[in-house]
C-alpha cells in the first residue's frame, strides 16, 4: 500500500525525522493561504500515487503571488498517468547545501533488512543499482538486535565526512528502521536527504510504502489509504478479496491464481491478441465470487471478449460454472465467453453450461485463440 | 527416489480442524500420505478422517513421530505456527499458509539458521513426489511418476505445467511449489541441489514469474554448477510495472524483475524457455525421448 | 530493585494482567473506607520489602468491622524484619479454586530467559527447585523471537487440564515475558496465579524486581522507589556511588571491590571478629568518596574498628589515604583506624599517613588480626 | 604459552579517548600490549599514546588488522560496542565496562552463537598473559610469568590472590577476570577448557563468590573432565541472603548460591578451598613445590 508524500511525512514527523515546513491542500484558496504563511518563493507538489511527476509538470516553484495562484491552478485539476491531482503539497524552499539518498528495503536474496545509501541524491536507486552498483553503500540489519548504531554511523560517515553531520545523520537512519519495522513498511526513503545551508539534515522528500500482509495489525495505516486516488476497479477488486490489474487491450480474462493468470494474458499475447486486464479469482471461489469478478471486468467498456481459464486445484469448476450462469443473466453480458475449465469437478461445471451459449475450448492454448479468433 | 518427502514422510497438519485443513487431510491421504497426527489447540483429543488431532505439535511429534509439518491455519496464526514447527523438531515445515509479513519471514530465516529444518513456502501451494506422497494442496491426479523435477513459485500454473508433462508421456519425481512471497523458506537453488543428488531427476522445469531476481540467481547456478537439463518458463511478460499481480512477489520495481530480463539470463544460462505451458512440456519431450 | 506488592499489581494492571480489587492504604480510616468499599471479609496485608511478612503476622483476614479495626492498626506500624510497614493493602477475598505457581527470570546458566510453572501456588520456587525440581515446568525464551505463543500454550497446558483456562492462563504468561522485557525486570514472578471458583484467572500475589542495570532506561520505575522503606546508609552509600550492606559486627570495613570486600569481611569473621558491613568504595575512588564512605559507616553506632583493606590498582593508595585524613578531621574519628593500602601509589599513601596516628598493617590477613587484636 | 592473549594480540581499545581508556592504553602498552588501534567516533584522525584513533571499529580492523577489542566506554554505550567489535571480526572482545542490563546479555550470547568471537566479561578487570600482554585494568606489576593460572568473577580479590601467588615464588600463565555479572560471556568452564590445552599452564586456581551455581557447574566439570590441579576461593561466607553485594551477580536467592554451598562442592568434586587468599596461594606452592 502506497501513501501521498504529504502523509509520508507525517509519519516521519511522528519518528521524529525531520521534513521541510509544508501544508497539504486541496484547493486554490488553500495553496494561496499556505504560502502566504510558508513565504515565496515555495513548492507546489502534486500528491499523487505515481512516479514522475516532476517530469510531468506536477511540481512547480512559485516565485510570486500570481505563479502561485497560476501554478495551483495548473496543477490541481491536472491528471499525471490518468490519475487526477486531487492534493498539494506547499511547502517552504530549502536552500540546499548537498543531496544524498537513505532508503531501506526487505532484501529478497538475502532475506534480510537492508539500509541503502547513496552519495547522490534525487536519484532512481534501482537505476544506480543497476548501472553503478558500487555507489550504494548497503548495511543490513539483524532482526535479534535490529539496526545498531555502529551500522548507523557507518552510513552516516559513508555520506559525509563531517562527523557532526554524519552523526546526525545516523540517527535518522535509525529512527528510519524503527519506524520501517515497526509499521511493517516494505520501503521508506529519503530522497533527497539535502544539508541545508545552515548545516541541517532533512529530508526533503519522504516516502514510505507498507506490506499489504502486515496491514492487519496496523488499522492506523489501513486509514491513511487515498481510496479517491485508487483505480476504482483494482479498489472494488480488494474488497472482494480478488486480484485486479487493469490493462490496455480487450480481451478479458479471469483466471484462477496469479501465475496462471499473468501467463494466461501472455499467452493471449504470444497468439496476437491484446489482454485487458489481470484478474486472480484465488483458490477457494463461490460463484458469488466469479460475479463479482465479471462485474469489475466489465466496468472496462474496452473488453469485447471474456476468456475463463481455470484449472481447478481447490477451485471448483461447477463453482465457477455456476457463477457465470448466474452473472450472465444478472449482469445481461452480451459479450461472447470462452471457457477453458478443467480439474476438480469439470463434468459437472460442462454441464451446467452447456446449455448456456458459451464457447468451450481444449487446453489454454486453444482457449486464447478462440477469443482473439472471435473480434475479427 | 525424490526430494523433500517420500513414502517415509510422517505429517502433521497444523491447522487440521479447520476447513481447508480437514479437506486436503483427507486429499493427502487418498494420495497415500502418511498424515500421523493433526495440530489444533483446544482440540486435542479429536479425530480428523481418523487422525488423532493434539493440541501442540510438540506432543504430536512425542505421540507420533511426525517428521514433516503442513500449515493452514489463518494468516494472523500462521507465523506462530511455523515457529511451532521448528521448536517441535520437525525437518520440514511446508507453510501453505499466506498472508504472513515479510519482516516476519527476515525473522524466521534468522531463527532457522543452524537449525536442521527446512521451510517451504509461505504461500506454498506444497509438494508431490509422484507416487509416493503429496503435502499440501497440488491436485493429486495430474501427476505421474517419472523423472522430471518442477520447481515453481506458482500454484495453478505449476499444475497447467504438470499436466502438459503427464499428457506427454513423462512424469514428475518431485515438484515444489515454493511460494510466490518475496522473501521465502526455500528457494529455486535450494532445490536444484537436491535435484542434483536425485538419481530419479532427469531434468527439472524451473517456472518463475516477475519480481525480484531468484530467476537470474538461479540461472547463474545452473550454468556453473547444474549438470541436469533445465527448462524453464516465466510468467507475467505482459505485466505492468509497479503492480502486484496477485502474489506478494510478483512486482516489476524499476527496470529489474521483467520478464523480458529473468528470460534473457536464463537462455544465456542455458535454460530453454518455453513461450506457452505447452512447449516448457515439449522441450522436456524431446530432449528425454 | 524492588516494588511494593500495590505497585508490583498496578504494573500488572498496565499489562493486562488481572489482580484482585485492592487499595492502598496508609492509615487505619484508610483501611476502614477500604473494607467499607470492597466489602467484608477482607485480607489487610503489610507491604514490605522483605520475604515471610504471613508469618511475621503481617497479613490478616478481617471478617468484621472490628477486625479491620483492629487488625490495621496492628498492622500499620509494626516491624517486620527491622522495616517499618507504612503501607498496608486491603485487598477483596477471593474464592479460590486452585492455586499455581508462574514467574520469570534470566537463567543465569542457561543465559536466556525463563518462564517457569509449577501446580503449586504460593510456595518459595528456590525451594521448589531445589528438593522437587521435577515439578517445575521451564520454558526458555529466545531473545529473537520473544516468548512464542505456542510455549505460552505449553505452560498453560501444563498448569491447567481444561484448555479454555490453558488458554487464558497462555495469555497471562506472554503478557508477563512483554513486561518483563519491557521493564528490565530481573524477576516477575504470580504466586499464586489462582483459579477462582467461577472460573477466572487471577495473580493473587504479584512481585516484580527489577536489573539495577537497567534502570536508566526507566526513569518511571526508579520513581516508584520507596525511598522511606530502605535502609537510610544503603540509600545514601547508592546516591554516593557506593555500594553499603550493613551486618550485625563491630569491625567497619573500607575496601575498594566488591570481592574483596566480601573477602575481608569473611577474614574478618575467619579470625574471629564480626564484620559491621560490606562495603565497596569501588574503582577509582576520590577522597570525597572515602569520606562520604566513612561517614556512612559511622552512622552504625556499633562500629569499634575501621579497617581499610585497599589494594590499588586503578584506585589509587594515595587519593586513599587523603580521604581518610579528610575524615578522620571533619568527622572527628575516634575509632581506631587500622589501614591496609597496597598498590598504585602505596608509598604516597604512607607519607601522607606516617602522622594520622593511625595502625598499619602489611596484608589483609594482619589487618584483619589488628582490628580484632584492637577490641580486646 | 597461555591463553586467550600472547604477544601476538593485536588490540584495537574502544573509547581510547576517554579518561579510563586513554589512561589504561598507556599502561597496557607499558605492559608489552600491542595496542594498534583506538576508536571513538567522530574522534578519528586523532591519536592517544601514539595509537591511532578510528571512527570505527570496522575501519580500525580494516587498517590495522586488529584481532581483539577492549571496551572501555560508558554504560548505555556498552552493548553497541560489544556488537561493533563482533561485527568487525575480532576474535575476542574484553568488556571492561560495567552496568549493561542482563537482558542485553542474553541477546548478545544468542548474537555470538554461530560466531567466531569470545567475549569476556562484560565489568571484566581483564587478562593477563604474565609476560606476555595485558588488556584490560589488572594492575601489571603483580604478575609474574609462570604456571599457574587464575580465574576469577572479581577485580581486586583477583589482585590479591595474584600477588599472594606471586609472592610464593610461583607465578602465572594467564589470568582471566570473567566478571561479576549474573550473565557473563566467558565462564570458569570456557577458561578451564582453554587451560586444558595449555602446556605452560599446570594448576588452576579459580576465584568464586556467592549468587548463581557457575562455582557448582564447574566444580562437577573439574571433576569429570579437568586433569591439572584446581584450587579455589569462595568470596562472601559473611554475606547475608537477598542482599547484592556489589557486583551484580552477587546474591544469594533462597538457600541457593551460598559460600557454604560452593565450597561444599568445590570439596566434594576434589577442589581444595583456601580459608583465604593466603591459603590458596600457599596450597598451589605446596602442590607445584
Amino acid at each position: 500500500m502506497k501513501v501521498h508524500e504529504y502523509q509520508a511525512k507525517e509519519i516521519f514527523n511522528k519518528y521524529d525525522i525531520p521534513t521541510p515546513k509544508e501544508k497539504m491542500c486541496v484547493s486554490i484558496d488553500e495553496v494561496i493561504a499556505a504560502s502566504t504563511e510558508l513565504g515565496l518563493p515555495c513548492v507546489i507538489k502534486a500528491q499523487v500515487h505515481v512516479g514522475g511527476r516532476g517530469k510531468a509538470g506536477g511540481i512547480k516553484i512559485a516565485k510570486t503571488e500570481q505563479e502561485v495562484n497560476e501554478y495551483a491552478k495548473q496543477i490541481l485539476g491536472m491528471e499525471i498517468k490518468g490519475l487526477p491531482v486531487k492534493k498539494v503539497l506547499v511547502s517552504q524552499v530549502i536552500s540546499i547545501a548537498s543531496e544524498a539518498y537513505l532508503g531501506i528495503i526487505n532484501d529478497r536474496t538475502a532475506k534480510k533488512t537492508v539500509m541503502m545509501a547513496c552519495k547522490q541524491g534525487g536519484v532512481e536507486i534501482e537505476e544506480v543499482a543497476r548501472k553503478k552498483p558500487e555507489a550504494i553503500f548497503k548495511v543490513y540489519a539483524d532482526p535479534l538486535v535490529g539496526f545498531l548504531p555502529h551500522k548507523a554511523r557507518q552510513i552516516g560517515l559513508f555520506l559525509y565526512d563531517d562527523p557532526k553531520t554524519a552523526f546526525a545523520c545516523a540517527k535518522i537512519a535509525e529512527k528510519l528502521y524503527k519506524m520501517f519495522i515497526e509499521l511493517d513498511s516494505s520501503l521508506a526513503e529519503i530522497n533527497p536527504l539535502v544539508v541545508t545551508d545552515s548545516g541541517e539534515l532533512i529530508a526533503l522528500d519522504a516516502k514510505i510504502n507498507f506490506d499489504d500482509n502486515g496491514l492487519y495489525r496496523h488499522p492506523d495505516i489501513e486509514l491513511l489509504r487515498d481510496r479517491e486516488s485508487e483505480d476504482v476497479n483494482e479498489l472494488r477488486a480488494r474488497e472482494s478479496d480478488l486480484s485486479y490489474v487493469k490493462l490496455d487491450g480487450n480481451i478479458g480474462c479471469v483466471v484462477n491464481g496469479a501465475g496462471l493468470a499473468m501467463a494466461t494474458m501472455d499467452l493471449v499475447k504470444h497468439f496476437g491478441g491484446e489482454p485487458a486486464n489481470f484478474l486472480d479469482i484465488g483458490g477457494s471461489s463461490s460463484p458469488q465470487k466469479v460475479q463479482n469478478a465479471l462485474e469489475i471486468l466489465l466496468n472496462d467498456k474496452n473488453v469485447k471478449v471474456i476468456f475463463f481459464n481455470i484449472f481447478g486445484g481447490i477451485t471448483r469448476c461447477d463453482d465457477v460454472a455456476n457463477g457465470i450462469l448466474v452473472a450472465k443473466k444478472a449482469l445481461n453480458i452480451k459479450q461472447p465467453i470462452v471457457t477453458r475449465l478443467t480439474g476438480t469437478n469439470e463434468d459437472k461445471a460442462m454441464d451446467i453450461l452447456k446449455e448456456a451459449g458459451l464457447i468451450f475450448a481444449q487446453g489454454m492454448d486453444d482457449g486464447a485463440k478462440k477469443a482473439i479468433e472471435l473480434l475479427k | 527416489m525424490s526430494i523433500l518427502i517420500n513414502k517415509d514422510t510422517r505429517l502433521v497438519v497444523q491447522g487440521i480442524t479447520g476447513r481447508d485443513g480437514s479437506f486436503h487431510t483427507g486429499q493427502m491421504i487418498k494420495y497415500g500420505t502418511k498424515v500421523v497426527a493433526g495440530v489444533t489447540p483446544g482440540k486435542g483429543g479429536k479425530e480428523v478422517e481418523g487422525v488423532p488431532v493434539f493440541n501442540t505439535v510438540v506432543e504430536a511429534v512425542k505421540k507420533t513421530e511426525a517428521n514433516a509439518a503442513v500449515i493452514f491455519v489463518p494468516a494472523k496464526f500462521a507465523t506462530g505456527a511455523v515457529y511451532e514447527a521448528i521448536d517441535a523438531g520437525v525437518k520440514l515445515v511446508v507453510c501453505v499458509a499466506e498472508g504472513l509479513p515479510t519482516i516476519e519471514l527476515v525473522k524466521i530465516t534468522a531463527y532457522l539458521k543452524g537449525k536442521d529444518c527446512r521451510l517451504v513456502g509461505p504461500n506454498s501451494p506444497g509438494i508431490v513426489s509422484a507416487g509416493e506422497a503429496k503435502v499440501g494442496i497440488l491436485p493429486g491426479n495430474i501427476f505421474k511418476k517419472g523423472s522430471v523435477g518442477v520447481i515453481s513459485r506458482s500454484g495453478t500454473l505449476t499444475y497447467e505445467i504438470v499436466d502438459h508433462i503427464t499428457k506427454t508421456g513423462l512424469g514428475q519425481s518431485t515438484c515444489i511449489g515454493i511460494g510466490g512471497d518475496p522473501i521465502i523458506g526455500t528457494k529455486f537453488i535450494d532445490c536444484l541441489e537436491l535435484f542434483a543428488k536425485d538419481d530419479d531427476t532427469e531434468a527439472v522445469v524451473v517456472v518463475g514469474e516477475i519480481g525480484g531476481r531468484d530467476e537470474q540467481d538461479t540461472a547463474e547456478y545452473v550454468k556453473k554448477y547444474f549438470k541436469k537439463p533445465v527448462f524453464g518458463f516465466i510468467a507475467g511478460k505482459t505485466a505492468p510495472a509497479d503492480k502486484r499481480m496477485g502474489h506478494a512477489g510478483a512486482i516489476i520495481s524499476g527496470t529489474s524483475g521483467t520478464a523480458a530480463e529473468k528470460v534473457k539470463v536464463f537462455e544465456a544460462c542455458g535454460i530453454k524457455v518455453g513461450e506457452t505451458p505447452a512447449d516448457v512440456a515439449r522441450f522436456v519431450k524431446d530432449k528425454l525421448a
